[in-house]
């Protein structure tokens, strides 16, 4: 096995030195009646490396792609390009076959890494602080309405209707396991109507959680909702789907969120098929020590330079155990490296224009849409709710678009169980050309 | 080198970058929403983006810079094909949600990957959502949870944990809303049977432990242990962390254990990028199938398909299908070993944890007698006697080329050094290991410790001051 | 610019600096007239990186290659695996971006990785030393008759008709430049006549160039040359396009061998269109300081550490200038490193099994061959020549093949520009299967 | 860390890789030529292959590591996209001699930068066959010497290059039976009209030049110089290293240049590797075009294809149609730049080098005055007086953390420092380099020139010695 540095003469060798007579004698603290045949487990044959790469080609042929595909494709996960540099970055040695860097002398290279994440991360949300990583958005904020409950010392969570199923049911589903309420307040159509999520608000709450932009896209101000949570001493809790939004929007940290947490697949992650993508998690400076996940903090060393330690670690699972502020270990460190890698190479100035054109795609294609399909109203980042007459209207369409090599938007219902099936979420990125919209256009009023 | 912060590099942003798509108005809606300050990201040209992480990224150790023997980590080697295959566009540039008729490529490999996992473990059902081994404990929390729940139980939510576990074992059991009670290991560092059993009672919700556990010692009473739990009505769950042990050998899933996580980025080598992604994937025994998380991957006819509709589940952990791009690793790694080949990975392992026990045992002091298995443990006890402990210990081996062994951990041995070499590792590499373990001894009985108190002296950085990092915490670079 | 670090407020204080008023001054050497137009070239509009990914990708769909198709076809090129690890190692940029190791200090990385290729060539080829690499079989081949001129201090190059066409008119062309005669020995066959060889050698003779295994794929015995050189005292030459054979079959040096160079392509180096591939040049050791190009060699620093260095530099233009032992400058110094990866993944074992494989695929193919397809008789490595009835009944099968995505053969006029049209040239390696050959079989009695 | 020798690791070759293929016999006949004895190539694992190769390639200075201002190279970043693009199935794994209406792909690519580089030139007929600059000397000589054949010039054999030139001029005349004159560099280090009118006769062949020369400056009498060569009977061979100073801005063929190689490798940005592979290829005007080698690419209708068959041409001069791989990347250089930047390469690589040129020059000796191009010539007289040698100089560049500039060329000055900083180098590492220079000149002038001699001492090696490696050449590793 090639993966295997011993020949059969260095196992003897070895054997003697532990002073047993086989290999068997090593699992003989194992009972008889659990060792299993060797060969007999029902796992394909060991294929060569050649056969490896052929079978993943193989396997990777029957999926329809993004570089022979055109993606209208969002709800959580987007088509953002990723520059080479990224991908070789994270691909060098160093970074991807480290280990969390629990021996700061020799990891200076992620924790740097990651201070620049964490900075950048922090300066894009418009939040004092950012962790070094979750899982990904729906866990994220699941940890979020954990933290403001340990904040708040309440434990009521508001949830706004708007914000992705997905993140909804996954908190629902964490809190379930807990005492305390969780409510989820209905907005009645796609968007997100402020004034019933600030009726839901009461004295047990500790936070309410919105999107924004939010799940159907839509942008708005969340003023008011600053306001009814300082009334009510609970947190706001800001959750997003695609971070690039921020280069060109407000910030959450400028709508005033204490926590804001969200998806930063957009940073330079493809979409693999939904991960490993990368959970945010950024808040105020004086929830720090609530805060879930590793961070990375400045230090220095013996001799006075400047270095970096992961920090904090009291409020982590390997000192509080059951009392840690959340049981994440392995996070997702080596996507902060990519982020950071795809930051520093767009900056400002490329985080711009990646969400102008993303945005620009999306009001290209709503004002160019014929009568028979309605777009969401109000103002909206790249993604919004199309709707058709009837779903066998939409599925036309739906199935025409694919035919032209076009996947134009997500069933509406696929995501949102109770949707009716007319309807359907589109997102736009930089990735779409002005051709390609024109192309969906064309295949909307064909498939009419 | 002093390679500077981002955010010092001396100078403005050059031009923006060249970026595809449409050059055209927003609507004014959105533009009424505009950000009013710039976020302050300070682009760098492709060449100083370039230059600044490969020089970052040569201050790191990793796999293949040189040995990596942290106990518990399985820091094994990651291989190269398994990166080659995963950025096939077919498996990298595809979205969640098309259309699963377009898809059929990854869910096989998933669907596969479920299968040899259920194989390995000898649980035959799996889900892959969990992200990572915590996150598995969650979700098989949760999960044995709704099985007694379902049972007429929800009085049972106590967990039982060795006080060797992972410290993640308290803390997932605390937010599936249980409260654990620690067990104190026997003088042998494995479960007292006595101490088991004065713990069970019909609170009980489930045992959990690691097998091996992190002494590196098989639990040897492992069918009378799950017995006993499951006689006192609760579950047996497992820590798959040092499955590499087992892993084609024996079948926790046979020995009673109902429910396992399986930390791939360990045992199935995908590599550990500084602190992840990993993946932590659950299998069960039939007693728990129903209670698996959606969406599930299923095969309906020739056709696989995500399924969420399932009214016993414990419902979705993730907002996603998985971590995808570490399981197709996984696959590939699982792929190459294939069925002639698997139990090598655990022969391999354990034959280096025996031979660095067997050429250190004399010099270092072992706690716990007997064969170990994928990693030893060794404590600083001797040396102590030279006022040299396991933190410098750990240290000087920095300076002697290797990346330092688990230390203070387990927490039921003072000083703890937890060895863990992996089946990738040469007799070349541990023999060096080993000289460097036995220098360092030698230089304690020889009074020779400024070296190991001063160190590390040979890195970029010399020790750093964590007591600082938390008293004032700096988490973000000021503008 | 994304390459380009400077702002325009960079440029504008620079050039204060050196004390020019703007970018035009810094050209006012050249004169006027010779000044063009900005942006007035004939060249594409510039592109973005997602444009560039999406130019070369169509480019390269054109092309059938060989993760879709089944390569029978050699030549000089051949379709070996490569491990992906040689992949990683080339595009590590410490590798891929040094310069020629002229500051060895900081180079010992290049240096020790070429030290290693030459030994393992030297081991692979049976010869003395190897120097660190020629541009390809062809011009190594003209390099090792003008070495053999300077060794001789004769002039007369005879070269076996059996050599790839192509290393023979590259030598014939660059020889023809300078004085001397070059003699070609027509063999009349598809292989090797050493005893026609053997007559055209004469006193004036500096050197015989035979291949081995020669162009149409056949092995034979060197001997009867080795014995009439040394009557003749000329030099042996022997090249040779795939050096996987020598895993399995006698080396050049074992055969006696004075130069032995070729294609190093094999060792890890995909087929790419013919480029870039690795020349391989190897001699005796008395003959060193005639060599061309660059070599590594053995040393000890200021503290008496071992290191490494390029030497013999003396005979390099840099310092010879006109009496150089060669012109060439650049080599394909990250191939040798791909080459010397490769053949330490691989070893012995994995060699002789690639050279196994190789074989045993020509050998299965050969032997199942219908009536009416006929292959040149005696030992062949990995290639031979199939011949059929008429240029009808050949060209029919190659459109078969190909229209089941097997490439079946070069036809060999192709190559031997002289050949008559019904003839096949041949080649294996471990990438084809037994599935293949089965297809290709059967594909031959289809299209009869 | 000392990584040994390949054939020092201590072990025999782990159990065989796993390789596809047929597994069957081979013939009776090849059986009888079996190898007698191994080769003895050390076969290892992947994981020790890997950590092996990485752990060298950790020695080594790499323009992704850092500033690397080697004159007359062109050390500038190389695009990770090129990388990514030339590694596409259909552009690495396709062979030479496969049918060309399944090739079209490549060939297109190929045709474009064929076009593209003869724009750039003004030399508009263009072959990539030379697979380095030294290479497409010779090519370009031999179409020198068939056009002075094809006149009845059949005895011009006389080829002038200036002393300031590079070495593989004279080498590659030599190579191409003709023998070259030097002509002796003017005080401002460029061409001297006598001297090169004193030498122009009825037997020269050509002027072989660089320019801007290897001293970085212009030869503003570039028309002149071509015409007298003209009017002479001879031609003018263009020597393209030097090409990046004039990319974009103006074209050597405008000036009267017949025949022009272009390093690809430097100007379009494709990675030095180590020592290659480079391109080289050759663009010429009309008069040279009927002599172009063999195969070209040209397009009849729609189709491309390679043509081999034609009687002016010189014929081949490579076995394959060339370095693909190698033009790939340079069409993606240029594809980046495109028409509106390709300028930008020239005025920002011009500059960088002046801005170094005027923060050194009073304190670095100054050999020729004025501007300079993309490169500035420095020489160590100042410091000479200090004992201080450019020897010293650049190896104490490297402990402070730079490549060393080129040493000791050009030969027309004595202790030359050529530095070319290229157009992807930031004013901030230009600040840095130049610190450091001053640096340098400040401690020669306070005496303090101890570390001078010894460096370098913070790389991994220190000065080795050359003259025991010629001397007593090993090559090879024993056995």
């Amino acid at each position: 096995m090639r993966f295997l540095p011993h020949t059969d003469t260095d196992r003897t060798a070895m054997l003697e030195t532990i002073g047993v007579s086989n290999m068997a004698e090593l699992f003989s603290d194992i009972p008889g009646e659990f060792h299993i045949e060797k060969g007999s487990l029902e796992i394909a044959d060991a294929l060569s490396e050649a056969g490896i790469v052929r079978k993943f080609t193989k396997a990777s042929e029957k999926n329809r792609n993004a570089t022979n595909s055109r993606y209208f494709l969002g709800g959580g996960t987007y088509h953002h390009f990723v520059p080479a540099v990224v991908d070789y970055i994270i691909s060098r040695g160093e970074f991807l076959t480290a280990y969390t860097p629990y021996q700061p002398e020799i990891s200076q290279g992620t924790l740097q890494a990651l201070f620049e994440f964490q900075t950048m991360i922090a300066r894009l949300t418009g939040m004092d602080v950012s962790n070094a990583s979750m899982y990904e958005a729906a866990t994220a904020t699941a940890e979020a309405a954990l933290m403001a409950r340990r904040v708040t010392r309440k434990s009521r969570v508001v949830m706004a209707g708007s914000v992705n199923p997905r993140y909804r049911s996954v908190t629902a589903n964490y809190l379930s396991r807990l005492d305390g309420e969780y409510a989820e307040v209905d907005m009645g159509r796609h968007g997100t109507d402020l004034d019933k999520v600030i009726a839901a608000i009461d004295e047990k709450t500790a936070c309410v959680i919105v999107q924004y932009p939010d799940f159907y896209g839509s942008v708005y101000d969340l003023a008011p909702l600053r306001a009814a949570c300082d009334a009510a001493r609970c947190l706001m809790v800001v959750a997003f789907s695609d971070i690039s939004a921020f280069a060109l929007i407000e910030s959450p940290g400028a709508m005033g969120a204490d926590i804001a947490v969200g998806s930063g697949q957009s940073l330079g992650i493809p979409m693999g098929f939904g991960g490993p993508h990368l959970g945010l998690f950024t808040c105020k400076q004086k929830y720090l020590r609530q805060m879930p996940g590793r961070v990375c903090g400045l230090t220095s060393d013996a001799d006075g330079k400047r270095g970096f330690v992961l920090t904090l670690s009291t409020r982590e699972q390997h000192i509080r155990r059951e009392k840690a502020t959340s049981n994440i270990c392995s996070n997702q460190g080596l996507m902060c490296t990519a982020a950071a890698t795809y930051m520093t190479q767009m900056g400002d100035a490329g985080l711009g224009t990646v969400a102008r054109h993303s945005a620009a795609a999306l009001h290209s294609l709503v004002s160019q849409l014929p009568g028979h399909v309605t777009a969401a109203h109000g103002a909206h980042y790249n993604e919004t709710v199309l709707s058709f007459a009837d779903q066998q209207a939409r599925d036309r369409f739906l199935k025409a678009a694919q035919e032209s090599d076009i996947f134009a938007g997500i069933p509406l219902e696929q995501i949102e169980t109770a949707a009716d099936g007319r309807h359907l979420l589109v997102a736009t990125t930089e990735m779409v050309e002005e051709a390609d919209i024109n192309d969906y256009l064309a295949i909307l009023e064909v498939a009419k | 080198h002093e390679e500077p912060l981002l955010f010092e590099h001396a100078h403005e942003a050059p031009e923006s970058i060249n970026l595809p798509g449409v050059d055209g108005e927003i609507s004014a809606e959105l533009s009424a929403f505009s950000r009013k300050q710039a976020a302050n990201i300070p682009g760098l040209s492709e060449p100083e983006t370039v230059r600044h992480f490969v020089r970052l990224s040569q201050w790191n150790h990793g796999i293949e810079t040189g040995f990596y023997p942290l106990g518990s980590c399985t820091m094994k080697y990651n291989p190269r094909v398994n990166e080659q295959v995963v950025r096939l566009p077919g498996l990298a540039h595809i979205h969640p949600d098309q259309p699963e008729d377009t898809a059929q490529g990854v869910l096989e490999l998933m669907y596969e990957l479920q299968d040899w996992l259920g194989e390995v473990s000898g649980l035959p059902h799996v889900t892959l959502q969990p992200a990572a081994g915590a996150h598995g404990e969650l979700a098989g929390l949760m999960m044995i949870k709704a099985a007694l729940d379902a049972r007429g139980q929800s009085q049972r939510r106590k967990v039982l944990v060795p006080d060797s576990a992972h410290g993640t074992n308290p803390a997932s059991a605390a937010l599936c809303g249980m409260h654990t009670v620690e067990l104190k290991s026997g003088a042998d560092g494995r479960i007292d049977l006595d101490e088991l059993k004065a713990h069970l009672d019909d609170e009980t919700a489930a045992l959990m432990m690691t097998n091996p556990n992190t002494a590196g010692a098989f639990e040897s009473d492992i069918k009378e242990i799950c017995q006993l739990v499951h006689d006192a009505g609760g579950l047996v769950y497992g820590d798959g962390a040092n499955l590499n042990a087992l892993v084609g050998v024996a079948r926790p899933g046979d020995m009673g254990i109902d429910c396992l996580h399986i930390n791939v980025h360990k045992t199935f080598s995908t590599p550990h990028g500084g602190g992840g992604p990993g993946g932590g994937p659950v299998a069960v025994n039939d007693t728990l199938a129903p209670y698996l998380p959606v969406p599930r991957i299923e095969k309906h006819g020739d056709t696989l398909t995500l399924v969420n509709a399932c009214d016993t589940s414990v419902g979705p952990v993730l907002g996603t299908p998985g971590q995808i791009g570490v399981y197709i690793r996984a696959n590939a790694y699982i792929s190459a070993f294939g069925r002639q080949h698997l139990h090598k990975i655990a022969e391999d392992a354990v034959l280096n944890a025996n031979y660095v026990l067997h050429r250190l045992k004399d010099r270092y002091h072992v706690p716990f007698e007997g064969l170990c298995k994928h990693e030893c443990l060794l404590t600083d006890e001797i040396q102590n006697k030279h006022g040299v402990k396991t933190l410098d210990i750990a240290k000087r081996l920095i300076d002697l080329g290797f990346h330092p062994m688990t230390v203070y951990f387990p927490l039921i041995v003072h000083g703890a050094m937890l060895i863990e070499p992996t089946e990738t590792e040469s007799r070349e590499t541990l023999d060096a290991f080993c000289d460097a373990m036995l220098e360092i001894a030698d230089a304690c009985e020889a009074g020779d410790t400024e070296a190991l108190h001063e160190a590390p002296l040979k890195p970029f950085r010399r020790r750093l001051d964590e007591t600082q990092a938390a008293r004032k915490p700096v988490l973000v670079w000021p503008e």
